[in-house]
Parts: C-alpha cells; structure tokens; sequence
C-alpha cells in the first residue's frame, strides 16, 4: 500500500501555476527520487508533503494528498503530521544555537525532557548522519562556525532525532563531498527499512544509485513515474529520454 | 582609484567623527553635571547625601535615600509591566496579526511614542489615580491613589512603544529559514517563535529593553502628576513616593544655591545609577553569547 | 475552496493538543489586547477632551492669550522636527555603520560607545534642558533659539537611532556583504547600497521612535527653545512646540480646552509625519 | 475659562451619586506645593505651618502631603479625589472645585485688599542693575501706571488702586520678560495691553521658572525676570526688583465636601499632620 | 608562467589551523579544481585568493598570493583585486533587489553608468550564465523570488558582469540540475579561453570533465597537485587514490 498518494493536485503562487494535476503514489519503506530541470516545483511538491506552503502567502492548493490513507489537510494535526513527516531543505539552515541544543530541538519540542535520553538521541542522530566525529568534541560551540557541508549533515541529524515516518530531502546532499554524501546515501538506504523516504536530486546517478522509484517533472507537471530501473533504461515519454540522456534544452 | 581610496578613508573618518558624537555629548553632559553636583556632595557629605532619609532643602537637609528608593521600585515595577507586555505584543505584531488590521495597530503603536508625556500625566491623573485609590481603599491598603503602582503602569505603558518598535523590527530581521527550521520539526507556531526566533533575535530584544529601561528611568512629567511624590521612605506600593527625576524636576523651578546644586548632584546619582545598569546588561550579555 | 485553507476548527484542535502553546497563545493575545485597549483609551480620552474644541479660533496665526491659538506651535513643531532629525540621524547613523561595519567586533571603544549612548536615553530630559541651556544657550550665545532647542532634542534622541540602526545593521546577512565584496565594490558602496538599503525599516523604526520624543518633549525645550509663542524668523529666535504650548496652556489651569485640541493636532501631526517617513523610507528602498 | 468643562461635567456626575456617601472618616489627602515654591512659602508663613526651632524656622508639612510643582494637577487631584485639600493662586481658581473661607472670610480680591483675607504672597519683576533697554523701562513703567494695574487687577489679582496714569516715551525696539509661570498668565495680558500703546515695540514672553526668571535676568538673557517668590540675598545683589500686583491664595477642597469653612488653626492642625481625617478636623 | 602563485600559505581561523603550507601555481587560462572531503579547507583556500577572508574576524595569513607576480596583500587595491578576481559561492547569494540591478551592480560599481551599455551587459551576462531566457521578462522583479538554481546562476551572471581575469567558483553547479550544470561546464570551458578559472567540487565527474589540473586537498594541506588527468588515472599519494576510488573514509 502506498504510503503518500497525491491526488489531482493543482499548486498556484498567486497567479503563477506552479503544479499541474499531479497524481503520485509514494511508497512506504521504499527512496522516491524527484528529478527535473531547475524551476519545475521539485522543491514545491516536496514542501506540500508537510505543507510547509502554508507559510508561504498566496500558495493555494487543489487536490488532496492522503498519508496512511488520512487527508493531510483536514485529518492530520499540522504539527503532528510534521513530526511524522521529517523534513531537511536545501540550503542548511542550524539554529543559531549549539550543536547539541540543535539536534535535542526536535525531541524537546515532542516533550522529551530526560538528560541521559537527550544525551543518546543525540549522538545517534549525529552518528547517523556521519557527522558524529567531526563534532563530538565541539557539542556546545555554536552551530554556525561549522563549514557548509557539516551544517547540513548536522540538519540531517536534527531531522532524524525526532525519529519521523518519512523523511523529505531537498537535495540534501547538494553541498556534500563525495565521502559524507555516500554516507548519507548508505543512511538513507538503511533507513529505508524504517522509513519512507522522498528525495529532491539533480543528480541523476544518485538517483540511479540510491532510489527505488524516480519522478520525473517539467514544468509543473509529473511527465513520467515509475521505478528508477524502468525510468533511466526504458523511459515512456520522449522528454524524460531526451532530459536523462542530456539531450535536453 | 586614487581618489575612491581617498574617500573611503574619509568617510571612515567620518564615521568615526559620528561615532565619537555621542561620547563627546555624554562627556559634555558629565562635565556639566559633575561640575555642577561634585562640589555640593561634598558639601553636603557624600555618605549624607546618599544615605539621609530627610529631604528638607529650607533646612539644608539633603539626603535622597528615599528617592533612590523610589526610582528603583517605581522603574522595576514599570520594567514587570511593560516589559512582558511590549514582547508580547510585539511578537504579536510580528507573527500573529491579520494582515488587514496590522496598518492600523502598527500606526497606533506609533502614535503611543509621539504622545507628550503630560498627556499621559493627565491620562493617569483622571483615569489611573481614582482607578487604584478604589483598588486601595477596598484592599484597605489606604492611600489616596497617586502611589507607586500608580506611577509603574504608567511607565510601563509610555515605554510600551520603544519596545514594542524595536523588538518587533529586530524580530521581523531573523531570517525564516530558522522559523522554518523549526516548524518543520513538528514545533508549533508559539515554539518556534519562543525557542529559536525570538533567542535569536536576543541582541535587538535586549537593546528594546535597555532603551525602555532608560525611557522608564529619565521620564519625569508623567511620573511627577501621580507618583504623590512625598520625600520620604516608600511605605507599600498604594503609597506615594518620590523619585530621583522627579525630585529635580520638582524643586528645580524655585532652588538655588546649595539647593539647586543638591539637585544637579541627584543628576549625578541618576546617571551613576544609569550607568551601573548599563554595565551590567553588558556584562550579563557577555556572559551567555552564541554568535 | 482550496485544501489548504486553515479553519479556525483545525487551528482550535491543534491547539488541544499542545496546551503550552495555547497559553502562550493566549499570553500574546491578552498583552496585544491590553496594549491596543491601552492605546485606545489614551486616544479616546484626548479625542474626547479636545474635539469638542476644535475652534477655528485656535488655528489662527498669531497667538493672543485670548485665542491662544496652536499655529505658531504647529508650525514651530515641524520646524524643530525636521531640524532635529536632520542632525540626529546622519550622526546616529554614521555612528551606527562605524560601529557594526568598520570597528572589529569586541572593540573596547565600541563598547564604550555603546555604554554612553545607552546612558544618553536614561537621562532625565530636564537635565538635557538645564544643560541644554547652560551649553548652547549660554557657552555657545545661541540664546533661547529654535537651534538651542534642536542640538538638544538631537542629542537625546541619538542613542534610539544609533541603537536601532545598529540592530538592523547587525541584521543584514553577511552573504550580501560578501556578494558585493566579491564583486569588488568598496566596503563604503557595499554600505550604502546593499546593507543600507536592506536595514530601511530598522532605521526607521528608530527615527520614528525619535521623532516621537521629539514631538512629545517639554522639559528639555523649555529651558532651551524657550517659549515664545510666534513662528520663529530664524533659527536664532525662540519658540515654542505644541508639546510645550500644551504644558504652559495646561501649568496654571487657565486653558485646560485649548491644551486638549492641542493634544488632539498633536495627534494627528504625528500621524502626518509618520506616514510621510514611511513613504519616504519606501521610496528610498525602492531606489 | 474652566479647567475642562467636560471635567467637571463627570465630576458632576460623580458628586450627584456619591454625595450622601461623602464619608469624614476617610483619611485626609493633603495637597502641597513643592519647596521652595511662592504658593507654599506664603502658605505655610501665614498659616503658622513654619515655625521656629533653635532660630531656624521650620517647615512643620507632614511627609505624607502630596507634593505637585503644578497648579493644575493641585486642581486636578483635589477636584478628583473627594477627600483632598490643597491649594492655589486665586487667579487660577476655578468652578472644578471649591474654595474654603477661612476664619469666616471669603477668599475674594476686596477681602484681601480690606486686609480682612489674609493669605496671599507678591509677584516680583528684576531687573539687571544698570538695566539700559529702554523699550524694558518704559514697560515697566506701564506696568506700574494706573492702566498696567487695572489690566492687573481685571484678571484677578490685586495691583494698586492709586497709581499714576502711564506717560512713557513709547520708545520702540525688543525686550525679553521671561520667569515664573505663575505670574506669566497676567503679564501676557500685560504685554497685549502695552502692545496696544505702544505699537513700535516688541516683548517676548518667556515662561519658565522664578529661579531661572532671576538667573537669566542676571546673566542678561532676560531683560526682565519674573518670580513668585521673594528675591534670595544672592539675587538682590544683583537685580532690582519691584512687586507687580498681589495674588491671593486659596484654600481649596473637593466639591462634595460638606466643609465650606475652616479656621487657621484647622488648616494647620491638617497641614501638619496632626489630624488625618475629617472626622478629626470638623468635629 | 602562472596567473596565481600561493607560496608557503598558512591560515589559522582564531586557533583553528585551517590551512597547512599550501603552495600552488595555478596556470593562466586553465581550470584548476579544488577536491577533497568536506571542511578540509577548499573554500577556505578559494576565499583567500580574493582576500574575502579579510570580513572573517580571527582569520589570520601568512605567507603569500602573487597574481601576475604581484603580492595580493600588498600590492594591489582589495576592490580591484576583487574586480579581477570575481567569485560565485557555495550557496546562491542575490541581492535583494531585481534581477537587473543584481547583475548590473557589479558594472555600476566599476563606473559604468550608460543604460545602453549595462543593458548589452546585463543580457550577455545573463546568456552566458544560461538564465536570460527564464527571466528576460521579469528582469525589473525581484531576485529572492527566484528558484535555488536560478538564484545560482543569476550570481554567475552578476560575477561574469564585471569581466574579471580570474574566476573563483565554490561549488557553482552544486544547487543546478543537469542542464543547467552542463551549460556552465560548457561555459566554463569556453571561458577559459580569455579567463583563468578555479572551481571547488564535490563532484569528481565534474573534475575530470572540465579541469585541466587538480588539486586534491586533505585536512588543511595539499595532499597532491597535477594535471587532471594523471591525478585521476596514475594518483601519487596513496590517499588521493583512497579519496577518488571511495575507499576512503
Ligand atoms: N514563494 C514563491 N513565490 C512565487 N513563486 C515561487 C515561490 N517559490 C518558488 N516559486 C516558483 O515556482 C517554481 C518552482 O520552484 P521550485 O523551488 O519548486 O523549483 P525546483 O524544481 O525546486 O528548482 P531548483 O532545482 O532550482 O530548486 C519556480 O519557477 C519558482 O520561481
Ligand atoms: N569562520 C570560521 N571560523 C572558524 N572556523 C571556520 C570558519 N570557516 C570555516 N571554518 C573551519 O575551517 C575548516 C575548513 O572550512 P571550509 O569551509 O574551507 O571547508 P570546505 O573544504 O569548503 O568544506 P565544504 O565542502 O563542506 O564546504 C572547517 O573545519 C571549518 O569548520
Ligand atoms: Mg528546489
Ligand atoms: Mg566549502
Ligand atoms: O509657586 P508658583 O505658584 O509660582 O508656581
């Protein structure tokens, strides 16, 4: 069963038509990879899963999008729904506080009080995004003095303390090396078994690498959908072939 | 390029010079007021001045014990009440208000600032003074309403507009990926504002507060119509009392001689008094510092 | 209907289930309250006191103690405004760019800048007044002069504007900074064009702020504008704001009508200038 | 004019409610002037609230009087607070509160010319010695002729029924009066009335405070100081000054007070604190 | 001869060593490529070779840059430096103002003030960046309201504006699809031509597509400095091989 499904969903920013009808069925424990030219409402769909486009003003949306078979806009708790659906963007963003208090935000906020149980959630959350030993030393030292790759992986591991459902990933490895980012890659794999994971991503052999099923947009709309294998050897529609093989624009 | 590099140099100077303004008009100000106050503390007796509770200028009497006393119950009680207000309000303004009556609340806010102080004076007279003497007398607290919790909501109310102004532009300046960040993680609207924007938002917070400490503080002509203004020790909060401002302000208009001198040396104790806190805010930011 | 419009029901549920959250939402809600009812009692109260009193009488041009007109104030006023401001703010300003963008950060000097200026705003406007009147209306011989009176109320209102600059300064990402750095502008053309113009409504927050003191101030211009009730000829005569014809109206209990309307003009006056900064302001963003 | 018709319009309201509940065991709210000021000096001598210790005379007001440093909040608070007393120029005396007779004698400017009302100080004007602005003289002058003392004594004050009529030079050119707020309502009449004589001249009217009257007449920034208070020795080294009118001054309540007549020795026994309630005063 | 020549550098951010005796020649006319783990010190280097390092309090040189022989702390004027040395960084940084005026900020600051002149410049600028068609119609809008990647390309445009000798890219094609990506390397590569070109990646497919020469950092130091080519097929030190064939870490 599928974890997300997305329904006739139409995005406008004010005038702009920003989504097209889109219809897509994400499935649990399974990488879900979003690919497409810059602009095309990667990031756009991404954000509606955990409606952070709420915040946005003059963001309408049409359609449903339904998680675990609850309509996310009328059946779910926003806050709630946020907890169960994790969400790392694509320019990092720490707070300005230590490194330990940014990774500890996400359980305090969830009512986890408990020093010793803090203490653990955040060496594993730092742990699983690889990160754990270039800052263990350094818990208390402000977030922002970290280069820009280590401030990502440090939003990652703010994500996974608060242990959600599905996880959404804005290029999350866009500012990575290679080594961090087959980490992340590895992570993401191994979560997989857990969690149900939606990832924005330009590049196209990690997507290949990394995703089960791959979306391909443009323009606003979903061309084609199906799984990765499928998607890069034997794409349906002219425009993904042309776009994968960099025949495109 | 000679000539850019020229300029640079010169506004840099120029900034400077600016820079240096406002020490020049602070060292301005001291020379006058210690000029002025220095001599009658010692004529008086420093330990005389600072510590006498009996205020009798005809008798050359002078001692402003009281009206230190006053000045800190009345700024602090001023502090308790429109400190939290201002905040509160201003994060109200900053991320809670509907966008069709922001225009309108915004203009009030500042309209509050422009308000002459005798305004407030009289506001308070006619409407707070007969307010807490029904408060007082049914608590048989006594007094007569012109009293120390008097004189603190009023301040509380004058410095509402520099804190709410300073504070709401200092949080609107915190970028929103921090609000994102944080609402993203399952946090409500209320924990990501309290948490993480308005922490970082803490230096403009603490300015906004510094500056409504200072306005609360140097106010006089609200302060004097209903703080009763006896000089004498504070007697509970339905009572009146007198503070420093006001004891200068009061008096100044007939002194003279060593009276007038015993005033400008309360000048002198204000600005100490200032000073000290100033310091202190400085060494309680350097304590706890992220950035 | 859209599927993301939020109704009051979902938001009222939400808040069910974090009870912390509603309190502080209530806790914000009750002090927004408590200001904006505040707020309109005070205006209430002088519109009340001071409409009624409105008499063409009292916008005549020259002042009698028979009409006790406002004109000469109301005129006085903006004068003294602009003056004001247009020595406060350059200062306020250029110190503020000193202090955030030139001077390196943990500067003992910009501390004690710092220091001073936020001793500046806790000092009595009345010690301004006698010093006010024993600096520049005595030492420099400007007399009691509108000039008097404008370096005073500039000194006064420095440190709001230097702070509140400063605040917004500190506030401009440093990634604007580096952008126009790296593209070989000047650290002076990286100020004035990007950071700025990105600082706009910080400073005006604080100008505003300024310009309320200043509109509102009495103690300080008494002992050094003076009070004549005229428009002035120069900067060199005396005269006297609405705030101080207010005070004198109202000292001895004679015009307590007329210091009423006074209020009410006062009012409306600091709504003009208000929306003419900001309308100044978003003319200079836009620039 | 009234201190803010729509004022006493409320306190109307108030009085027609409360006035059966006007209870005398409330404690007394004592309203004074600040020291140092003219009301209070005069006040405190006449009512025997000053007396001598050791040759030093003291200032025997209770510390719980509220202090004001102005005429209108003394008006303000006493027409606001049932229980109040205080004090005020009668020149500023209006229907927003009520004027007590004292020892059976009306505060009225015939009873005080009749000696019969006692209670009332002088309004000064100083001079520089050496004074030299012609325009500054002649004023005085007008003020000190028959037409100057009538537009006195039309305001309220009481000037000087037998002085000769004004015969100036009308000499024409800027003087600056300038000092106590007291007495700056009657010398603003003063000055219209002297424009109108004299048309070539200029006064600026400059209202402040007794103390910087003298001080800015002695350093020259005024032509002619005013003060409401006697000169310090200090300052009549230096200045010649002369009084200008009489101003009474009236002992005042509020309105729903039943007491209309108090006697010196009670005004004193309140002042000084000795007794605290109305009960205690009007037995 | 060598457009930059870094002798003997050291950097030490406060206490931090972040730098370790670097020394490179990076030839004219050529791209040179920065690789190595993340916070080892690429962007770092980058920085210092337009002296953006001198707004960073603590940040502390010695050693020296030489850009045609010419001592970069010394000799030259740090706004022409910077004019000669353009960079585009790590994450997209508009200016909060329209589109024009972004790119046209760089010319106006270099004295160029006729419109019909800053118009050609403008829209070359934005060709060579491959963004002028998406936002030649909305030039006068406002920058912020752009796409990540557009964002990023429209610095590309603004650096490209001034015309400057050298280009410092850190990490310019990190938040770029594929397209778009393979328009700057194209560019890139026909930039070289008239510019001397130094790009920090995390992608070694980049590398080896577009560089000339590689330099592959390791904690602070230059571990290995060479012709792309024989860095990736015949690598000297055993831990560049580690680093390029992903044993590493
Ligand atoms: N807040 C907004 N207001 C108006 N338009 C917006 C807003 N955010 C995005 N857009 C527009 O919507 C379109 C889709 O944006 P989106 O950020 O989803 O693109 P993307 O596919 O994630 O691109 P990239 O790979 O560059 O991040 C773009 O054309 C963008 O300009
Ligand atoms: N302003 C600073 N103050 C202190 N340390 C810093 C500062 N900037 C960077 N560092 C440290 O210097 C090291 C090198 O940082 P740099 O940004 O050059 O890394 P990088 O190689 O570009 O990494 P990435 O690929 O993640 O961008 C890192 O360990 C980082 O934590
Ligand atoms: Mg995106
Ligand atoms: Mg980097
Ligand atoms: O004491 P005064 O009545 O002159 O203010």
């Amino acid at each position: 069963m599928s974890k997300i499904s997305i329904k006739n969903m139409e995005l406008h920013y004010g005038d702009f038509h920003a989504l097209k009808n889109v219809n897509l069925e994400i499935e649990a424990n399974k990488i879900t990879a979003f690919i497409g030219p810059s602009g095309c409402g990667k990031s756009t769909l991404l954000k509606s899963i955990n409606r952070m486009n709420d915040l946005i003003e003059g963001c309408r949306i049409d359609g449903q999008i339904l998680l675990d078979g609850q309509d996310i806009f009328h059946d779910i708790d926003v806050n709630l729904l946020r907890k169960r659906v994790g969400m790392v963007f694509q320019k990092p963003n720490p707070f300005p506080m230590s490194i330990y208090d940014n990774v500890a935000y996400g359980p305090r906020t969830h009512g986890i009080r408990s020093k010793a149980k803090l203490d653990d959630l955040v060496e594993k959350s730092l742990r699983d995004a690889a990160i754990w030993n270039e800052c263990k030393d350094r818990l208390k030292t402000s977030a922002l003095g970290m280069s820009g790759g280590q401030q990502q992986r440090l939003c990652i591991a703010r994500a996974l303390a608060v242990q959600p459902e599905v996880l959404l990933m804005d290029e999350p490895t866009s500012a990575l090396d290679p080594i961090s980012t087959s980490k992340i890659e590895d992570l993401a794999m191994e979560l997989k078994k857990d969690y149900t994971i939606v990832m924005v991503t330009h590049n196209m052999q990690q997507a290949v690498r990394v995703s089960d099923n791959t979306a391909f947009f443009l323009l606003g709309e979903v061309i084609e959908y199906n799984e990765t294998e499928k998607l890069f050897s034997i794409p349906a529609d002219k425009r993904t072939e042309d776009y994968i093989t960099g025949r495109f624009g | 390029m000679k000539s850019k590099a020229w300029t640079e140099k010169f506004m840099q100077g120029v900034f400077a010079v600016a820079a240096c303004a406002s020490v020049l008009a602070v060292a301005l100000i001291c020379i006058f007021l210690f000029a002025n106050g220095i001599p009658a503390m010692s004529k008086i007796g420093f330990g005389e001045f600072l510590t006498g509770e009996l205020w009798k200028p005809k008798n050359d009497i002078y001692g402003i014990f009281p009206m230190i006393i006053g000045s800190l119950y009345v700024t602090a009680g001023a502090i308790i009440i429109g400190v939290p207000i201002g905040i509160l309000t201003a994060v109200f303004m900053a991320f809670y208000c509907p966008k069709a009556i922001y225009k309108p609340l915004k203009m009030a806010t500042e309209l509050l600032a422009g308000i002459p102080s005798i305004v407030y004076g009289f506001f308070g007279l006619v409407v707070l003074v007969p307010w807490v003497r029904e408060i007082g007398r049914t608590l048989h607290r006594g007094g007569n309403g012109s009293s120390m919790i008097t004189a603190s909501i009023l301040l509380g109310m004058m410095i509402l507009p520099t804190i709410i102004g300073l504070t709401e532009s200092s949080l609107r300046a915190v970028p929103t990926q921090y609000y994102e960040g944080a609402v993203a993680l399952g946090g409500t609207h209320e924990r990501a504002i309290f948490t993480v924007v308005l922490p970082a938002a803490k230096s403009g917070v603490v300015a906004a507060i510094v500056l409504g400490i200072g306005r609360a503080i140097g106010e006089t002509m609200a302060v004097i119509m209903v703080a009763g203004n006896q000089p004498r020790m504070p007697e509970g909060i339905f009572r009146g009392v007198r503070t420093l401002t006001a004891n200068i302000v009061i008096e100044m208009g007939y002194a003279s001689g060593l009276h007038r001198e015993a005033l400008i040396a309360t000048g002198v104790v204000l600005f100490v008094f200032i000073l000290l806190l100033n310091f202190c805010v400085a060494l309680l930011k350097r304590g706890k510092n992220y950035e | 209907m859209s599927s993301n419009e939020v109704t009051w029901k979902d938001k009222l549920k939400a808040y069910t289930r974090t009870p912390g959250s509603l309190i502080v939402m209530l806790l914000v809600m009750l002090s927004a309250i408590v200001t904006f009812t505040v707020l309109i009692f005070l205006i209430v109260y002088v519109l009340v006191h001071g409409v009624p009193y409105l008499k063409p009488s009292i916008f005549s041009l020259h002042y009698t103690s028979e009409n006790a007109s406002l004109m000469p104030a109301l005129i006085n006023t903006v004068i003294m405004t602009l003056l004001s401001l247009l020595i406060a703010v350059p200062f306020g300003i250029f110190a503020a760019i000193f202090l955030v963008e030139y001077a390196k950060r943990g500067n003992k000097f910009v501390e004690v800048i710092r220091l001073t200026t936020e001793t500046l705003q806790g000092i009595p406007s009345i010690v301004y007044g006698l010093f006010g009147m024993l600096f520049f209306v005595n030492t420099c011989k400007w007399g009691f002069s509108i000039l008097a009176g404008a370096f005073t109320l500039a000194i006064m209102v420095l440190p709001l504007i230097m702070r509140s600059t400063e605040e917004a300064l500190k506030s401009v990402l440093d990634s604007y900074r580096e952008g126009s750095f790296g593209l070989g502008a000047g650290k002076l053309r990286t100020v004035f064009r990007i950071v700025l113009p990105s600082a706009i409504p910080g400073i005006l927050a604080g100008v505003i702020l300024a310009i309320g003191r200043i509109v509102g101030e009495t103690a300080a211009l008494i002992y050094t504008a003076g009070t004549v009730a005229k428009v002035p000829e120069n900067v060199l005569s005396s005269g006297r704001t609405l705030a101080v014809h207010m005070y004198n109206l109202s000292s001895e209990g004679l015009y307590m009508n007329q210091a009423y309307a006074t209020a009410v003009v006062l009012l409306v006056l600091v709504v003009v200038i208000n929306t003419l900064s900001g309308m100044i302001a978003k003319r200079i963003t836009k620039a | 004019v009234g201190c803010g018709s729509s004022d006493s319009a409320s306190s109307d309201e108030k009085s027609s409610k409360s006035e059966s509940d006007w209870d005398s065991s409330n404690d007394i709210t004592i309203v004074s002037r600040e020291d140092g000021s003219g009301t209070r000096g005069a006040f405190i001598e006449l009512f025997g609230i000053e007396e001598k210790k050791d040759g030093e005379k003291v200032d025997m007001t209770t510390d719980d009087a509220q202090i004001t440093n102005s005429t209108s909040v003394m008006l303000t608070t006493v027409a606001g607070d049932d229980y109040a007393i205080g004090y005020v120029s009668l020149g500023s005396l209006n229907d927003t509160v009520k004027a007590l007779k004292i020892d059976g004698e009306e505060a009225s400017e015939q009873n005080i010319k009749d000696g019969k009302y006692k209670i009332c100080r002088p309004f000064n004007i100083a001079t520089k010695k050496g004074e030299d602005n012609e325009v500054a003289k002649d004023f005085i002058a007008y003020i000190m002729s028959k037409e100057g003392q009538q537009v006195i004594s039309d305001n309220g004050y009481i000037g000087d029924d037998s002085a000769e009529a004004y015969a100036g030079s009308k000499p024409s050119g800027k003087a600056v009066v300038g000092g106590s707020s007291s007495v700056s309502p009657v010398m603003e009449k003063l000055i219209e009335a002297y424009k109108k004589v004299n048309t070539g001249a200029e006064i600026e009217l400059q209202t402040t405070d007794s103390t910087t009257g003298m001080t800015s007449a002695i350093d020259g920034s005024y032509d002619i100081g005013m003060a409401s208070r006697e000169l310090q020795d200090e300052e009549k080294d230096k200045l010649d000054s002369q009084v200008i009118a009489t101003d009474g001054i009236a002992v005042i309540v509020n309105k729903n007070n039943t007491t209309d007549e108090l006697s010196s020795d009670q005004v004193k026994t309140i002042y000084t604190g000795d007794a605290t309630t109305w009960d205690e005063v009007v037995k």
